[in-house]
């Protein structure tokens, strides 16, 4: 999978781990992303996924591990009350701006208009003049098929909409890698298909993504790689065409008979 | 050894403890009476907030019009108005004073506070109450018109019950505001609570001694109420929670959110 | 009619007094409210412990007790202060300090809860959202969290104030010539008691309707975009 | 010219301070606070205050001075001291005409006397009657007030405010003294004083000089003749 | 389908209108229900199922057409202002007790227990006394399974349980016809059978049910007869097996498609 180039991977983790009190939830995961790899993570409720994609960006700490966004180390410190956290909450920053985050429940700010919502962290952040960040923005919701709709708020649009905003604004900030955790399972069954579409264009644009998802169907005709995550370890990974004909291991063979039916 | 601890006092203690000692039965019994005050005009309000409630959420407009303005007109004015409009501005008037209510009711300060104070939790409660019977469950009185109940059966099994509920967290708020309220007794001769602070202060010339013990006093007085309506709370409205909110607590926004 | 009239002069001071005093006390309050709240939020165990007691003196204590202890008790402690630092000799605790400065503080422990709820009612995923997107803390509460807390205050705000309004009545008590004091005062010499209370009733209720409508039209201006809940 | 004399005054007294419709204070307290300071050269400032916050706002030093028919006695020589005597007026009982109102323990038993909160009245009535029910205001005005309206049975205070205040106005027609002057030297003391706080030593005796001299040279007198049929400075 | 005896039909409906404003939803439908008979009432969304089934118990006033409970005709009148309306709401009300309802939301009493819920109307409407009614109450707890959970409120039960409950609610009358509307459609997919079985049961024993439905298995294996509404008339009518297997006209014919995949 991974490129034998000397060039650095666009996203990197390793050996990460995540306890919530006692529980360890994450038990050593470890993965690289390349440009241009489209990785699905799938695994049962339940088996650390979201928690892994949280960790990735900080949204949860880590207990151990190391994240490398585009070659450049999250720096961690142990601090005096002996927690492990982030030595400098800038660099922190810094790097979560370079990875696109989309949500199950897309989040949208929703006392923003849709056009809002995509400029919103591109001026405030990467601080890109208003006018600039507005001509990306249209570009990006008509990419997403949205742009008449530009001057609506969040709460007069249907969840496949919004989450295709999300996408936009996700992809405003021209980031490394995008996070998907769940996009499209908050969304009535007719809507999957939208949200679906603009992902698969975007994979074969060549973005890197890295996708927690339920849509087999996704995971196995679009992605790159596919990751089988059990009780917070990889439990299987590999190019998914092999993955879904013939699984290696018998939890994943059970999960895919339990999830395609 | 205790002459000395209380020449100690008063040599020493920035405030009049010795003072505030010997006149503690005083206190006590100005809390009683704002107790009573207040205990005595929630009931009346309260009795009086029901009808008005279920005026306010129906649509008679014959009636509804003249309730909605003595609501209007109590929640959109200061209570130490109202009852100095009571106290003394009734007896501005001749005829008043020569009706039979004068001599026992009007003409003491104790019945003109509980006039305003009820007339004025009235309208808080009134309006209050209304809230929560309007967003009474529309399928919940349907279900009760299919089952064949009247009217009358439907306000007084159902709807009622159910808004008295729903409309507690809230009104324990008023009751606290009452509570609050009633110091305005104090402004019109009654040695309230705070009257008896006052009185203190009055008497020996102090500045705050008297004040500090109200204050004291009130805020033991609100804590209690407030413990009890949780618990009454915690008992009436089970129905409201599933089982297992009422057992973990509810989860805070922000509270999770780190950097 | 003629009295009031005559008066008419002590009555327009007095509202005047008023609405001051409502206005700067609606200052303090709103600040204190907002320190309150960052307080109550934080994870700093005893800034939460310190706004916990402020809002829980406020709500246990009669606002004309505080009003009285602060115009009495206050003029004394500040007297001692300057004493003890010899910075200065005297400092006037005012009726009207005392007034503004108690119903603010009050008012400011009711904001603090207001606040505090509004703060909890946006929803955490877009404040995760706003993480992720590399805001820094002060970006998030200046472009998400404040704009959207605002709207979400509104009503308890509306409400709070409307009761301040009303709570600036107890500052007669310490003798500030506010529209009470001065329609007392006017009735007791004219011995026309109700007509002037009647009048000052009538001129609360007018300052609590203009009060109520403009927030109402606030509410409709700023609430686009935010889906809420009936109650509030 | 000397520091502005800061002069505590009450407004709700009347014939010795009450407030015009214009807001403007009146009455022999007022001007003889003006002539006081006039006779000190010192700028007068005028302090609205209600009776009960009248010594403590004192001793917080939100004024100088208590010019308000305030009397001397020894409670309260306890927190400030006093200038001698300004006046000095008996206290009466008033009730209605014909009451049959009798002073005397049984007499007020069960009766609602009405008086001033934090006055030498107050101080007189718990020590000489006890049982008696007391009803206390924030002024005497609304004593007054109570009075005509019948909330009260008699109201006790000094015999020149409730004459002028309330006796010879319209509302106090139906109304007469009752019982004679009542007299405990403990709680009235030998009449009205300027008080100032314990320390300031040399603004007492400023005050003591300056009332020598108004009586000297006949200001007293001519305020005095303003108000009052009599000599109210008293034996 | 109606015997022949000269026994009148414990419902009976003729000519039954019903207008919002302008708009006329139920137009013209007649049905009569015999002791024992059930009868599901199919139709799309928007057909008029639900108000035809309202205006059966008078929750909403029909423009025109009679209604007969056992044998007993609702009295109508037309008021001065022209409406039509009922001459005795006494009346109403007795005959609304002879006919249970439950309702596709449930709509239980939130501030009383389950058993509370049951016995409410016994006692409160019918007099019954407490003690009996609490009897009476338990047997049918029994019956619909969920006698444990007598003493809990209904937020504190799973949709399926309190579905169950309005029908012991509605059963506790012992009424002539019990109406449903839709009774499992607010349903998660796990909750329905629980629901389905209870009335089955209530069918097997003879229960007279009038149920507005879009569950063609329990339509077509339950009901005696069914009625297929289109517009607020009634397109179709009959025996189930023949209506299923041989549609009379395009409109079912479309709507069994359309359902049944
Ligand atoms: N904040 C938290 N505190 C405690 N436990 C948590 C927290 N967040 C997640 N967990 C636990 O961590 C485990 C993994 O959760 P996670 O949300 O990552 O699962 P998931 O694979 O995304 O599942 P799903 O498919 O349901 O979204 C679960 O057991 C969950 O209960
Ligand atoms: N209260 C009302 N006011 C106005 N129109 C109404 C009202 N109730 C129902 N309607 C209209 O009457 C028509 C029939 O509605 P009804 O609820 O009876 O349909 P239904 O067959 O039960 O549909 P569904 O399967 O969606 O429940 C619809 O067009 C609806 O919009
Ligand atoms: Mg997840
Ligand atoms: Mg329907």
């Amino acid at each position: 999978m991974s490129e034998p180039s000397g060039d650095y991977a666009a996203l990197e983790v390793v050996d990460l781990h995540k306890s919530f009190g006692e529980v360890e939830v994450i038990r050593g995961v470890s993965l690289s992303a390349h440009k241009g790899d489209v990785i699905s993570i799938l695994g049962a409720s339940g088996s650390g996924k979201s928690t892994f994609l949280r960790c990735i960006n900080l949204l949860e700490i880590p207990t151990a591990g190391d994240v490398f966004v585009a070659g450049e180390q999250i720096r961690m410190k142990t601090s005096k009350t002996g927690r492990y956290e982030p030595e400098d909450i800038h660099q922190v920053e810094r790097l979560r701006a370079r990875l696109g985050m989309v949500f199950q429940s897309f989040n949208l700010w929703s006392h923003m208009t849709v056009i809002e919502n995509v400029i919103e962290a591109p001026v405030h952040v990467l601080k890109i003049p208003k006018a600039e960040a507005i001509e990306q923005a249209e570009a990006l919701l008509q990419k997403v098929g949205i742009l008449e709709r530009k001057d609506y708020y969040p709460a007069q649009l249907s969840g496949g909409q919004m989450q295709r905003v999300a996408i936009a604004r996700g992809l405003a900030m021209n980031p490394e890698v995008m996070l998907f955790d769940e996009p499209t399972s908050a969304l009535d069954p007719e809507l999957v298909g939208e949200v679906l579409k603009v992902m698969r264009d975007l994979a074969d644009e060549g973005r890197t993504m890295l996708v927690v998802t339920h849509e087999m169907g996704f995971a196995r005709d679009v992605s790159s790689e596919v990751v089988f995550l059990h009780e917070g370890k990889v439990e299987e990974q590999g190019q998914p065409q092999q993955m879904f004909n013939n699984p290696n291991s018998d939890r994943f063979r059970q999960f895919l008979s339990r999830t395609m039916q | 050894m205790g002459d000395s601890i209380i020449q100690f006092l008063e040599t020493w203690s920035p405030i009049d403890i010795v003072l505030i000692a010997q006149n503690f039965d005083r206190f006590l019994w100005g809390a009683l009476t704002t107790l009573q005050l207040t205990a005595m005009s929630l009931i009346i309000g309260g009795l009086l907030a029901i009808p008005l409630a279920i005026i306010r959420a129906g649509n008679n407009p014959f009636l509804n019009a003249p309730v909605w303005a003595f609501t209007y007109l109590f929640r959109g004015t200061p209570l130490l108005v109202q009852t100095y409009l009571i106290y003394y501005g009734l007896g501005q008037f001749e005829w008043i004073r020569e009706t039979f209510l004068w001599g026992p009711v009007l003409s003491q300060a104790w019945y003109c506070a509980l006039i305003a104070f009820s007339l004025n939790t009235a309208a808080y409660s009134a309006e209050l109450l209304r809230g929560s019977i309007v967003n009474t469950s529309q399928g919940e009185v349907e279900a009760a018109k299919a089952c064949g109940f009247s009217n009358w059966m439907r306000l007084r099994r159902i709807i009622l019950p159910s808004a008295f509920r729903r409309a507690l967290p809230a009104y324990s708020n008023e009751v606290i505001f009452m509570l609050h309220g009633s110091v305005v007794a104090s402004t019109i001769t009654i040695q309230d609570l705070l009257g008896v602070g006052r009185w203190l202060n009055g008497r020996y010339y102090l500045a705050y001694e008297g004040f500090i013990t109200a204050a004291v006093l009130y805020f033991i007085i609100v804590l209690l109420v407030s413990r009890g309506f949780r618990l009454w709370e915690k008992h009436w409205l089970a129905h409201l929670y599933p089982q297992e909110a009422v057992k973990t607590k509810p989860k805070k926004g922000l509270a999770s959110f780190r950097i | 009619m003629d009295l009031i009239l005559e008066y008419q002069g002590q009555l327009l001071s007095g509202t005047w007094v008023t609405i001051k005093l409502a206005l700067l006390s609606l200052v303090i309050a709103v600040l204190f409210g907002l320190i309150g709240a960052g307080a109550k939020l934080s994870r700093n165990i005893v800034a939460q412990k310190i706004a916990g007691g402020y809002t829980s003196i406020v709500r246990g204590v009669p606002d004309l007790v505080l009003i009285l202890l602060v115009f009495f008790g206050g003029q004394e402690l500040a007297n001692q202060i300057g004493i003890l630092t010899g910075l200065w000799d005297y400092a006037e605790i005012s009726q009207f300090a005392a007034g503004v400065g108690t119903i603010g503080v009050v008012f400011g422990g009711y904001m603090t809860e207001t606040f505090r709820g509004a703060i909890l009612s946006i929803p955490k995923g877009q404040i995760e959202a706003a993480v992720a997107c590399g805001m820094s803390r002060p970006t998030i509460f200046r472009r998400v969290i404040w704009p959207q807390m605002v709207v979400y205050a509104l009503p308890g705000f509306s409400n709070n104030w409307l009761v301040q309004i009303k709570s600036t009545a107890l500052v007669s008590v310490i003798g500030l010539q506010d529209v009470v004091y001065n329609g007392f005062v006017a009735g007791r010499s004219t011995r026309q008691l109700f007509t002037f209370m009647f009048a000052v009733l009538m001129i609360y209720l007018v300052l609590t309707a203009i009060s109520d409508s403009g927030l109402r039209w606030l509410d409709r201006k700023y609430s686009k975009g935010i889906v809420r809940s009936e109650d509030g | 010219q000397a520091a502005d004399l800061r002069v505590g005054v009450e407004g709700a007294y009347p014939p010795f301070s009450w407030k015009e419709s214009d807001g403007t204070l009146k009455g022999f307290d007022i001007e003889i606070a003006e002539a006081v300071c006039a006779e000190l050269n010192r700028k007068c400032v005028l302090i609205e205050q209600d009776w009960d916050g009248m010594i403590p706002a004192l001793l917080a030093r939100k004024f100088d001075t208590i010019i308000a028919s305030m009397s001397i006695t020894e409670e309260r020589k306890k927190r400030v001291d006093f200038s001698d005597k300004y006046y000095n007026t008996p206290a009466k009982f008033v009730a209605k005409k014909g009451s049959g109102l009798k002073i005397t323990k049984e007499g007020l038993k069960g009766k609602r006397i009405g008086l001033q909160r934090g006055t030498t009245h107050q101080c007189f009535m718990e020590k000489m009657f006890p049982d008696v029910e007391l009803v206390l205001y924030g002024s005497q005005d609304e004593v007054f007030q109570d009075l005509a309206i019948g909330r009260i049975d008699a109201q006790f205070s000094d015999s020149i405010a409730a004459d002028d205040g309330f006796l010879k106005t319209d509302a106090g027609k139906d109304f007469e003294f009752t019982g004679g002057d009542q007299h405990d030297e403990a709680c009235h003391g030998p009449g009205a004083g300027m008080a100032v706080r314990k320390a300031d030593t040399a603004l007492r005796d400023d005050l003591n000089k300056a009332i020598r001299a108004l009586r000297e040279n006949g200001t007293y007198q001519k305020i005095n003749a303003k108000y009052f049929e009599f000599d109210i400075f008293g034996g």
